[in-house]
């Protein structure tokens, strides 16, 4: 089965998104409301008009894109219902179901009111609003599981299978842990096949895993952390490395030991920076050049074969930034930050 | 000063006294300056914190907003849901020159990533590091609340000590020394009415005695 | 000496041109039906490329009518 | 042709700028571009205090969200509201009013409609879901003896923890004296359903061992719980029947709200657009301290009647500049399409691809001239050609207010004519009906008798050669143009081109004995010097459009075989009505037939004309891409 219709549409969606000179000539509007009326030129009008009713200034905006990147995942996903390449587009959008429920949890865990917790929802995931709606009306975190299990939500066995751990230490970190090791095993499971769109797809959900161990790796050598209590953030499946080679990793004992550790790798570009800039960057710098990397990786299968689905997931992504960069324009137009500094947070692919 | 009986034994009493306020005022006076340089180290140290207490807020002022500009203001907040939302902190007493302060044992309340509540994985490390930098404004605050609460209590301490020096050497040693000068003068006073009395009653007895001799004589 | 052998002949190059059309326009179709939707503008390009492949359908046909033409 | 374009200046007096906007407006003939990237010697231009469109776009946006909710209405069956005549002739002001007042009316009860509705929507899903799980279960419960004062707990445990079974059962059976039922069954193939009953006096006890135990309770809703199963299911049934019957309430009132109000938000939405469109024009004019600053290009005939108007109401107070222009600026001119009458319906093609840049040649009259040649070569039948021409005309008739419907139609009626000539031409009138009744006979030109079936060679060369002739005049127009952009390596290239297509041909003639074998010495060195032009020009991309651009000459035997097509299904027609004993049906069949040929006459021969142009012919030379000429005036809105 190809893709050509849904490709063709998103391929129209790709043309309309924001090139870098209409990006760079947001950057210089003065001022929140000339934003405004700068992005009411762009795909995004319909959105903002909508969302500026309700919220004015910067949490319109922000309002405005995440309905736009809620609304723009819907519409191909309507595109796809039923098709076989629906479920790889789930891989991309459950990501906000795992948000969402983490969300949930954290906020039922301190009994903040359902309706503070709704505020903080993204529907672009998987779960209906029906099923959103029915968790945040749960008293607790045991209930929320149950009401998970009774619905036949998969995400019910591992949050069950780690509740006792979480009751024991009531540390929240095992019942996320639990849900992202799920998410990424679960992922990597649906693309084993040995199709080219799989094995791209696999290959983009591994340099993920990756990137997210090397992140959780610098932050946790910066904080001492102790290896064997460190470990169990690490996610298995990654490209390059390996659970063992992972746990070399975190027992190096400083962040420059990690970045050096990485020559070889695809991912040595981090020790450029640290070589230019010292030892003392924040993780954040790492981070960012680890997501710019992952999202040049991910943008890059928009141009891949014209009739997978594999031109989807690239859009998606290019779309997300394209959205990321877009807020970051307007908080720091809000806070008055320089345009340099405000290009220094975005990514252009 | 007409209680004050004006006898001898009374002006040695106030002579005590006057000694025993001056002896005092000068050991407060010590003190009070022992405690105005205990005061200004502090202060010192203060208002250098408070700066960086301005610094520190306006780093993580800036560490949230970057966060909230890449990783949604939503996911912010979500992750702001899994922390722990109080702090604890046990306080102590010591003493400053007899003055009891404040002294916070766990000044800090910076958490390492893996005890702030959230996931690694999903979390940015923006989020993170303004979860960070927040911490270390709260230690900061900390900190300063027992700083203040030092300096507060030293500068009553300070004014109450100067009060007290300046009512012993504005009020009570002027009144003593008053108080001693008046049984003084009223006792020299006495001395020389008694003097003056003595030689009257001398002039009268030997008055008679010449009247006598006088009329003896004749 | 027109026998069996010229209609099926013909009927072959025929058929060979119509199926290939019908592929590759099936997949021009599906694409340009989401352009047109994206992007309305483009109708006009989009119905101009739906007709390339018709040259092979157009071929198999002339082919096809060469073969019984000639042969008559 | 396009139009000749003049960038003017206008300059007057800042305190006359509504008048001035006001006779540019009426003129309708100015294509505003933006004044303040001009600057004067010294004083910068800055943007003309406009129109704050803050509350318009408020009012809209409102406006849209209640349209969106209402369900549109059939222009019939609305009731007509009194006041939408009065709209359009409202002023701004008047108009906003009206807009808030109808939406501050509207707009609550819509919005708390659509959320409860919206609300039903989510709790029908959620009822769906647990009837969902209910009924999975319930056929487990039938088992199992509900008593009052009995509590019935539903357990789902995956089945690799189905040994935790064993442990519960016991503990269970400890906590609550043996009172109690327990049962369990596969739910599906990961899990197992266990429902257990229990006197409600040891509830909390066997819950918290129950959360000991970490098994997943089912959770249903307070008030479908502790009933039996089946009373849940009757009650969901009910509940869903409810909302059903409230939704259909809901969508009804917000019927009845549309039928009253839905035009008049339609119209106050149209009319609040076209204020806005208006004054977004704005923000294209300039001021400085005292001057008002308007900038833009203009058709070189129009400029005359917009100088004299504003001589006329300004006197010398208002200046009209004729700018300098550049080359380079010229490409950015809007492209205002001046074509004779018989060229002009065909601007419908270049719309419908791409307007020419300024600086191009517009292909709009050689579409005029091959256009319908094509279409008259391929259909090439007099009877087919007088039914394409009646249709036409008919459909022009009646869709007088469709401009492009207009258009299409003029094309085929001009596109009739050559196919009337071109049926003379072949003798075919209804494929060879008129042949066969002997009225009418192919001609016979230049020793060959035209009859399209048989005379396939002769046609596919003719073809060809009309191709070789369409695809030389599109490289030479690409000469025109690239010498026009002075594109010295273009001009290299397109003759280069031209030079190899032209030996190539030549080479191939000889070989075939049509061209003595003394000149092939000749052509090889002609064939070298185009190949090494082409490389200079193009690089190796050059060398194999050689291969693309014979390509494109033999496409145009579609041409031929087209035709083909459409002359053998007449013929078949002709020949079924001939064979079938009855005439009637014969005539009937004949007359379907020969229908289906004439649309797909009108269908195919167009697309597969245009092809040839926009494929084959521009690819030679077009680039496109010209900006749309769009005057400010009445025009525009």
């Amino acid at each position: 089965m190809d893709n050509g219709y849904v490709n063709a549409r998103v391929k129209g969606m790709y043309s309309r998104l924001l090139d870098k000179g209409s990006l760079s000539n947001l950057i210089l509007k003065p001022d929140i409301s000339s934003l405004i009326t700068a992005l009411e030129d762009t795909p995004y009008r319909e959105d903002l008009e909508r969302a500026l009713v309700l919220k004015p200034g910067l949490s319109g905006i922000e309002e405005a894109l995440r309905q736009n990147f809620v609304r723009t995942i819907q519409k191909i996903k309507g595109f796809l219902e039923g098709e076989k390449s629906e479920r790889y587009i789930a891989i991309f959008s459950s990501r906000w179901d795992i948000h969402n429920l983490k969300t949930i949890l954290r906020g039922k865990r301190i009994y903040v009111p359902s309706g503070q917790i709704r505020e903080n929802l993204i529907p672009a995931g998987e779960f209906d609003e029906a099923l959103l709606s029915e968790l945040l009306k749960q008293p607790d975190i045991r209930s929320v599981i149950d009401l998970l299990a009774t619905f036949d939500v998969s995400y019910a066995a591992p949050l069950t299978e780690v509740f006792p751990e979480y009751t024991e230490k009531s540390d929240l970190i095992i019942l996320e842990n639990a849900l992202d090791r799920f998410y990424y095993e679960r992922v990597i499971g649906l693309v084993q096949g040995k199709s080219t769109e799989e094995q791209i797809i696999r290959q983009l959900v591994q340099t993920e895993i990756d990137l997210i161990n090397l992140k959780s790796i610098l932050m946790m050598v910066r904080d001492d952390i102790d290896p064997d209590d460190g470990e169990r953030i690490l996610l298995e499946g990654g490209r390059v490395f390996n659970l063992k080679k992972l746990r070399v990793m975190l027992k190096l004992g400083s962040v420059a030991g990690v970045i050096e550790s990485l020559e070889g790798t695809p991912y040595r570009f981090l020790e450029d920076l640290r070589s230019t800039e010292g030892d003392n960057l924040k993780i954040s710098a790492y981070q960012h050049l680890l997501d710019e990397y992952m999202i040049r990786h991910a943008v890059r299968l928009y141009r891949g074969d014209p009739l997978s689905v594999t031109v989807v997931i690239g859009f998606l992504w290019a779309k997300y930034t394209e959205i990321m960069n877009l807020r970051i324009i307007a908080r720091c137009k809000n806070a008055l930050i320089s345009p340099e500094e405000m290009e220094a947070e975005m990514v252009y692919v | 000063m007409e209680q004050v009986h004006p006898t001898r034994m009374e002006l040695m009493k106030k002579r005590s006294q006057i000694l025993l306020a001056e002896q005092g005022r000068d050991l407060l006076k010590e003190k009070m300056e022992a405690l105005i340089q205990e005061f200004f180290k502090i202060m010192v140290n203060f208002s250098e914190s408070r700066e960086g207490l301005e610094q520190l807020a306006i780093e993580a002022d800036l560490a949230l907003l970057v966060a909230e500009a890449v990783d949604d203001p939503v996911a912010v907040k979500s992750a702001s849901y899994a922390t722990k939302r109080q702090i604890m902190v046990d306080i102590a007493g010591k003493n400053i020159m007899g003055v009891p302060v404040p002294v916070i044992q766990k000044k800090s309340v910076a958490l390492n990533v893996m005890e702030r509540g959230y996931g690694l994985i999903g979390t940015s490390s923006r989020i993170n590091e303004a979860a960070e930098k927040f911490e270390a404004e709260m230690d900061m605050i900390i900190r300063l609340a027992e700083t203040e609460t030092t300096l507060r209590r030293l500068g009553n301490e300070i004014q109450m000590n100067r009060r007290r020096v300046n009512a012993l050497d504005q009020i009570i040693i002027p009144e003593l020394k008053e108080q001693a000068k008046y049984i003084r003068f009223s006792i020299e006073e006495r001395e020389r009415e008694d003097l003056f009395r003595l030689k009257k009653v001398k002039k009268l007895i030997e008055r008679k005695k010449k009247k006598k001799l006088m009329a003896s004589v004749s | 000496m027109t026998g069996w052998e010229v209609p099926i002949g013909a009927a072959i190059a025929f058929a060979g041109g119509a199926i290939a059309t019908g592929i590759a326009q099936s997949k021009i179709g599906a694409a340009g039906a989401g352009t047109v939707a994206e992007r309305p503008e483009s109708a006009g390009i989009v119905i101009v490329l739906e007709a390339i492949p018709e040259t092979l359908v157009i071929l198999g046909f002339v082919v096809a009518a060469m073969i019984i033409i000639m042969v008559e | 042709m396009l139009q000749k374009m003049k960038q003017v200046l206008v300059v007057g007096p800042k305190r006359d700028y509504q008048r001035i906007i006001d006779v540019l407006y009426q003129a309708g003939s100015l294509h505003l571009e933006d004044a303040k990237t001009e600057s004067f010697t010294q004083m910068p231009i800055g943007p003309l205090d406009s129109f704050n469109a803050d509350e318009v776009l408020s009012l809209l946006v409102r406006i849209k969200g209640q349209i969106q909710i209402l369900t549109p209405v059939d222009a019939k069956k609305q009731l007509k509201s009194p006041f939408i005549e009065k709209y359009a002739g409202l002023s701004y002001d008047e108009l906003k009013l009206t807009a808030t007042s109808l939406c501050d009316s509207l707009e609550e009860r819509l919005r708390s409609l659509e959320t409860r509705k919206g609300d039903l929507d989510v709790r029908y899903t959620t009822l769906l879901r647990y009837e969902k799980i209910i009924k999975k279960i319930s056929p487990l419960e039938q088992q199992l003896p509900i008593l009052e004062g009995f509590e019935v707990t539903i357990l789902i445990i995956q089945k690799e923890y189905e040994s935790v079974l064993e442990i519960i059962r016991p503990f269970i059976s400890e906590i609550t004296r043996n009172q109690f039922e327990f049962i369990s069954a596969d739910l599906d193939e990961k899990n197992i359903a266990v429902i257990t009953v229990f006197s409600k006096k040891y509830a909390s006890k066997v819950h918290d061992f129950l959360y000991s135990k970490n098994v997943n309770e089912v959770r249903i809703p307070q008030e479908y719980s502790n009933m039996p199963l089946d009373d849940a299911l009757t009650l969901i049934e009910a509940d869903k029947k409810a909302i059903t019957l409230e939704i259909s309430e809901i969508s009804e009132k917000i019927r009845e709200i549309s039928t009253r109000w839905y035009s008049d938000l339609i119209t106050l939405k149209t009319l609040l657009s076209d204020f806005l469109e208006e004054t977004s024009a704005y923000s294209n004019f300039g001021q400085t301290d005292y001057t008002f600053v308007v900038k833009g290009w203009i058709p070189k005939k129009s400029l005359p009647a917009i100088k004299k108007a504003l001589h006329v109401s300004f006197g010398d107070a208002v200046v009209v500049n004729e700018l300098e222009v550049e080359k380079e600026t010229e490409d950015s001119a809007p492209v205002y399409f001046d074509n004779p009458f018989w060229a002009k319906p065909f601007e419908f093609f270049m719309n419908l691809v791409q307007p020419p840049r300024y600086r191009e040649i517009d292909p709009t009259p050689i579409i005029a001239i091959f256009f319908p040649l094509f279409f008259g070569l391929i259909v090439g039948d007099i009877g087919y050609g007088l039914i394409i021409l009646i249709f036409s005309l008919v459909v022009r008739f009646h869709f007088k207010e469709i401009a492009w419907i207009q258009q299409m139609m003029a094309i085929l009626m001009i596109s009739s004519i050559p196919t009337i000539i071109f049926g003379y031409v072949f003798g075919e009138f209804f494929g060879d009906f008129a042949e066969h009744m002997g009225w009418l006979h192919p001609l016979t030109l230049f020793g060959v008798t035209w009859n399209r079936i048989e005379a396939i060679i002769p046609l596919l060369v003719l073809t060809i050669g009309i191709g070789v002739f369409h695809v030389y005049l599109g490289l030479s127009l690409g000469i025109y143009n690239a010498a026009r952009h002075h594109k010295k390596k273009h001009i290299v290239e397109k003759v280069g081109m031209l030079g190899a297509i032209s030996s190539i041909l030549l080479l191939v003639l000889s070989f075939a004995g049509h061209v003595p074998e003394s000149v092939q010495i000749f052509l090889f060195i002609l064939l070298l010097i185009s190949v090494i032009g082409l490389i200079y020009g193009g690089g190796s991309r050059g060398v194999i459009e050689i291969m693309g651009t014979i390509g494109n000459i033999m496409s145009y035997a579609r041409l031929m075989a087209i035709g083909l097509a459409s002359v053998i299904l007449a013929l078949v027609a002709n020949r079924l009505a001939h064979e079938i004993g009855i005439l009637i049906v014969g005539i009937i069949i004949a007359i379907l037939l020969h229908a289906l040929n004439i649309l797909l006459a009108m269908f195919s021969p167009s697309i597969h004309s245009l092809r040839l142009h926009v494929v084959e012919f521009f690819s030679k030379f077009y680039e496109g891409g010209g900006i749309p000429y769009r005057p400010f005036g009445k025009e525009r809105l």
